[in-house]
């Protein structure tokens, strides 16, 4: 999207705007009633009782909130630096999500004397799952990619059968059927190695496509190119092609990545302890669900944040190198 | 195809140890401790076994489906899980011994007015899935152990609402009476921990029903089997199972009442 | 066809009834060419005549269909075993450079002779530098690709084919995506490059280029060839209807 | 990728690549024994009991095994037309993963009785929380993709926000926030509705990535075309950039939809029968597992056909559309 | 600088001390220039010397950073109001086209008309259809663009400018992605409208076309207005150097 050279006035200097947002905020706080939900808890000192003080509290939890909420937006339309005003939302976000989970009674003391352990047994499984398969799914994306477009019809139809039947099916399914169905035909394999088979064949079955997608990207010139210069094909893939899309595969092979961290948690399923597993086991002796259940949601999201500033800077690095 | 049934026994006692599988979220009779280890009901019954057999034990903790799809190719050598024998369970595992007798319960909100379990006719009444709770509201449960006592269906009509655990269904009728749910089925014994915790629950009426719980081993050992059997016997009649479930429950649950 | 200016009467490229089909488009119909060792070619024609069709057939990028392209003593074909042998002795520059975008561009002019020749790095090297400096930019070395002007691109793409050490060189529209300004580096370095007596075929609408250096000019139409003769007589005393017609528009502007 | 027009010779025409393929493919059956699973028990009529038959019954699977593949292999590369080719290679493997299913000695009588309320219940609720959830969830990504490539603080923070925090939380966790957690702060929603949030907010996040490569990777030109005729930022998306970018954001689409048909089986844990719920509870009174698992994967299989096959109809009308 | 050649001496566009900065890049330097109601100014220089830029102030598709630019009387800035009433009286022609390859030739030149001058879609059509005429193509309305070739394609974007009414035409390389072929049928048409009467700013290398049709022929480097004069003092007797040299080069191809 190219940005236009002339911009609106903000919409947050303009009284009429003020005027609407506030009676718009207003009326939602009305119809959702605040006063019965935890802010209107906070404000017991001033109100009594939320549920006694009736429509008169509920008037005046949503006026105060409304009033609130539209003096700290234009406090934050003040601020000059985009980044800062980024950062200032965010952090008024996160506080606003950190507050919808407090109101969930949480013990800390419980969130506490677990999360070391969920570090070290669920963070380190989960990532030593994922990293292996992520590696494993690369492989056999490449090769399914350069079948997937030949012109053998073996090559062709192997691949096709490959991704169609491994996209068609939910993971689970895959898990089970490597678990359970492996034996049948006479080996047995552990939990986690079927778990790192099933999820390196399902991502395997997706990247192809990103890598297709990838080597397709390249432009005929490049293969052009190569050819007139009389380089053979697995020459001019790994030094030519490969080598160009890797900036174009980072990215979906990031979010790749970041779903696969959730997605491993299905190895649980058969008695791999990774911090899925954890999470939804540790509470249940003494009913802390929700405790287990937000602790792993934010180590997830740190583990998804960290990961994005690695792909960023793998990105930053390849397009540096690109187009100086 | 069952390559390693009949050697069962042999390869525990060769190797010393012993690997069962039980469930680790089903507080108190599995779950994960504060120190992150197994412990509860079933896992203190499983260590005993082991003991009286002389091997070590491993944990391993698969879900539910995968430990009841059979065949376990000797990824684990018994499951001691709270399991239902019943006539078609029958076909796929072995059980080679009754350990105790659950109360199944009816658990409803704290502030119903609910006194009968005739009041649930017609009601939202939630459970886990594919458990006997389920059946016996369906209807369709069969207890065929020996040494179960005989049961009626006391609620009709139901409205079902299955959970992946009957924990969640707990979870949703502690939000007030009616809300989602008008009452749960459970084992007494989780309902009453789940009122230990907090939640604003009661039990309605007595126990509605009796579920035998046993020891499962894969097909094919009787060997096994008789060792098994054997062990849960002097189990019970030197009184340890009995000690165990007083420690875990209070009230002794390893014979009917 | 007229053969009137060859230098060394040698083929080194014979096409014979030569067609080629893109499905059911007839772009190349009964293409007749022999080329001699040391001759210059210039193939001028409107858009969408074939000329790219024509000279891409001669390292095989483009399959024809009947007929045959001899090249070097060797028959192009579906199944031959070494067309990366012929590739590799016939230079191709290309109107968009095609260069590798990851690779300096001395890597750009080491990879043809390590790879394919399999000439040890330290040669290849020199190998490099010398025809980097015969293009007058041994300076850019280290550089990348978008580091550098059109004019530079497309020399360092003349460089790389050279490496190469090529018996034949094709040229398709070299300096029709540069910017006026650059063109005449370019075509300064493919004058002097035709003077060291390299074989070349050359599409391109630089008549002044044409004038000055080829022994032969070919012009086609629809996929055939209209029209081939000496410089002189093809722009003074054109034959054909359609190609005084070009000629106009051409050279006017 | 550009084919080549020197096509190599066929393998399977060279002798000895034909010798050297016969051995590998001997020594692997030998190595994993064939002998003792299905296939052994198929020839138990010829050799007698598989577990009797030794070394030598193990040979001689394997060496007819070898055979019939090469044979096999030889004969579908005589077919001359590659679809024909591809069509059989397809078959052949189907019918190879069918015996695999086989082999777990599945009641056909079971699933038979039951399929019809997988597929009635199952599914229907499927394909309508699906459906209702990518819909809501490409209007979110459409408002997504807009604010993150504006140059306003707070639509640029708000954005990122959301799509940092769904995209780095387990679905099953939003499931489980939003259906216990919304009741904390006094609204009390539906398993279904919880669902349809979660998985719209979810692949609204991952979509509003899929949108914002769509839009920027329209040429600059087009903006600046509209721009110098005087048209407005709404009237530019709606009309140009928004219609030229659908054909770039239909294939990551339809994968997401796939992925979602699978996804939503996660709203099965808050009590919604759809179709992965029916499967591994059905099984469950009568130990059944396999034959429901089995009989879900085919129909998930069969509903990811039908919708690439969908797919593939909706991008080609497109791509003839803009290149004739 | 001169103004010699004004035929109406009213401007339309004028720039005072104009500076525009790429980040630290300083791309155009203290432009002065006022363009009169019905002059034609032919902008030319070597590539990267600033011409796309400035033309692209005229209609605020770039933003300057200092001195001012006013069209048609609208002083332009960042908070300005109704920029797209000033765009749409301003036709802009660009080097690529840039038709909306999703809508008919037709669609393509009565979306202006319809959507900003709020039109209704019958005399939109005819207002359409008149252009199209105008520039010959009257044939080709429901093609879409991609059928078409690309001097077509120039003269649709020719005739969905026009369809606004402007009252000044900027074009930007108008012939410059061209086949040699079609850059006369769009010169023409350049031509033809230049005798109309309409006011023009043409970027281009096209000297015959400055010859024949500018009032003044601007010479642009390094982000400077080097000289500007009519076109025969400017071609006969460059002034600085760096207008000799660049008409050199231009000139012998
Ligand atoms: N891959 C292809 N598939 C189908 N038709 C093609 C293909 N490549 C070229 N053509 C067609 O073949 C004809 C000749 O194309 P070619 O590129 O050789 O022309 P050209 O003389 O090089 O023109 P230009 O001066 O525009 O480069 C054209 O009509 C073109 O549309
Ligand atoms: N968006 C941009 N960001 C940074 N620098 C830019 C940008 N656009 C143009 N420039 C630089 O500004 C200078 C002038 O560019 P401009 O496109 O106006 O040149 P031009 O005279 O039109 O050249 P050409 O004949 O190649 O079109 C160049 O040095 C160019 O690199
Ligand atoms: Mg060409
Ligand atoms: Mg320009």
């Amino acid at each position: 999207m190219i940005q236009d050279t002339v911009t609106e006035d903000l919409l947050l200097r303009q009284p009429k705007f003020i005027a609407y947002l506030f009676a718009t905020v207003l009326v939602c706080f009305l119809i959702f009633d605040p006063s019965q939900s935890i802010i209107g808890h906070l404000l017991e000192p001033a109100l009594g009782e939320p549920d006694k003080s009736g429509l008169y509290g509920r008037f005046v939890t949503s006026f105060m909130l409304a009033v609130l909420m539209v003096l700290n937006l234009l406090a934050i339309s003040l601020i000059p630096n985009f980044r800062l005003q980024v950062i200032s939302v965010w952090i008024e976000l996160l506080i606003l999500f950190l507050s919808f989970f407090y109101s969930f009674d949480l013990s800390f003391e419980f969130i506490r004397s677990k999360i070391w352990f969920m570090v070290t047994q669920g963070i380190f499984t989960t990532l030593y799952v994922s990293a292996i398969s992520i590696v494993i799914a690369s492989f056999i994306a490449i090769i399914g990619a350069v079948a997937k477009m030949s012109s053998n019809g073996f090559a062709y139809a192997i691949a096709s059968f490959y991704t169609s039947f491994f996209r068609g099916l939910p993971l689970l399914m895959q898990v089970y059927l490597i678990y359970l169905g492996f034996p049948q035909i006479g080996y047995v394999i552990d939990a986690v190695p079927a778990g790192i088979i099933a999820l390196s064949l399902c991502y395997g079955a997706y990247m192809t496509e990103i890598f297709r997608a990838g080597i397709m990207s390249i432009d005929a010139g490049q293969w052009e190119g190569s050819r007139a210069l009389g380089f053979k094909f697995s020459l001019i893939m790994r030094k030519i092609i490969l080598p160009q899309s890797i900036p174009l595969i980072i990215p979906p092979t990031g979010n790749q990545f970041i779903a696969m961290l959730k997605d491993s948690s299905l190895v649980s399923v058969i008695g791999v302890w990774e911090l899925m597993f954890l999470a939804r086991t540790l509470g249940n002796k003494t009913f802390n669900h929700m405790e287990m259940l937000i602790t792993a949601a934010m180590l997830y999201w740190m583990m998804t944040m960290v990961l994005e500033l690695i792909q960023s800077r793998i990105e930053r690095k390849y397009q540096k190198r690109q187009s100086r | 195809n069952t390559a390693y049934a009949g050697g069962v026994l042999d390869k525990i006692m060769s190797t010393k140890t012993i690997k069962i599988a039980t469930d680790a979220n089903w507080p108190p009779q599995s779950f994960i401790n504060d120190q992150n280890e197994m412990d509860g009901f079933d896992v203190d019954v499983a260590r005993e076994i082991a003991k009286r057999m002389g091997a070590e034990v491993e944990f391993i903790t698969p879900n539910w489906d995968v430990i009841t799809a059979g065949n376990w190719y000797g990824r684990w050598d018994m499951h001691v899980g709270s399991m239902t024998p019943t006539k078609q369970r029958a076909e796929i595992l072995s059980f080679p011994a009754v350990y105790y007798y659950t109360p199944a319960a009816v658990a409803v909100h704290a502030s119903s007015g609910i006194a009968q379990l005739s009041g649930l006719n017609g009601k939202k009444v939630g459970t886990g899935t594919g458990t006997t709770f389920e059946l016996y509201l369906q209807h369709d449960l069969i207890i065929d152990a020996e040494g179960a006592p005989a049961f009626d269906f006391q609620i009709d009509n139901a409205e079902i609402r299955s959970y992946e655990t009957s924990v969640i269904a707990l979870d949703d009728l502690r939000l007030g009476d009616g809300v989602r749910l008008d009452g749960v089925v459970s084992s007494l014994p989780t309902i009453l921990e789940a009122i230990e915790n907090g939640y604003p629950l009661k039990v309605v009426g007595s126990p509605i029903f009796y579920e035998p719980l046993a020891v499962t081993v894969d097909l094919g050992d009787s060997e096994l089997n008789e060792k098994v059997a054997s062990i849960v016997a002097s189990m019970r009649a030197d009184g340890v199972l009995s000690t165990i479930s007083k420690k875990w429950y209070g009230v002794d649950y390893a014979t009917v009442k | 066809m007229s053969k009137t200016n060859q230098k060394v009467k040698q083929p080194i490229i014979s096409i014979k009834e030569m067609n080629k089909y893109y499905g059911d488009f007839h772009a190349l119909t009964n293409i007749d060419l022999e080329v001699n060792i040391g001759e210059r070619i210039v193939i001028c024609g409107p858009s969408g005549s074939g000329k790219s069709t024509l000279i891409r057939c001669l390292n095989r990028l483009e399959a024809h269909q009947s007929g045959s392209v001899n090249v070097n003593g060797v028959e192009l074909h579906q199944h031959m075993k070494d067309i990366d042998k012929v590739r590799s002795e016939v230079g191709m520059v290309f109107q968009h450079f095609n260069l590798f975008p990851h690779m300096t561009v001395l890597e750009n002019c080491t990879a043809g002779p390590m790879w394919v020749n399999k000439v040890p790095p330290v040669e290849a090297h020199e190998i490099a530098m010398r025809y980097l400096e015969r293009v007058n930019i041994p300076e850019q070395a280290d550089k990348y690709p978008a580091q550098l002007s059109g004019g530079q691109q497309q020399r360092v793409a003349i460089a790389r084919s050279l490496c190469m050490n090529p018996k034949v060189m094709l040229f398709d529209e070299p300096t029709s995506a540069l910017d006026p300004e650059m063109v005449a580096e370019v075509l300064d370095t493919m004058t002097d490059l035709a003077q060291s007596g390299m074989t070349m075929i050359v599409v391109t609408h630089e008549m002044g280029f044409a004038k000055q250096v080829a022994d032969r000019v070919i012009f086609m139409d629809e996929g055939k060839i209209v029209e081939a003769n000496e410089p002189i007589a093809f722009f003074e005393n054109p034959q054909s209807q359609r190609t005084k017609k070009f000629l106009s528009q051409v050279l006017v502007h």
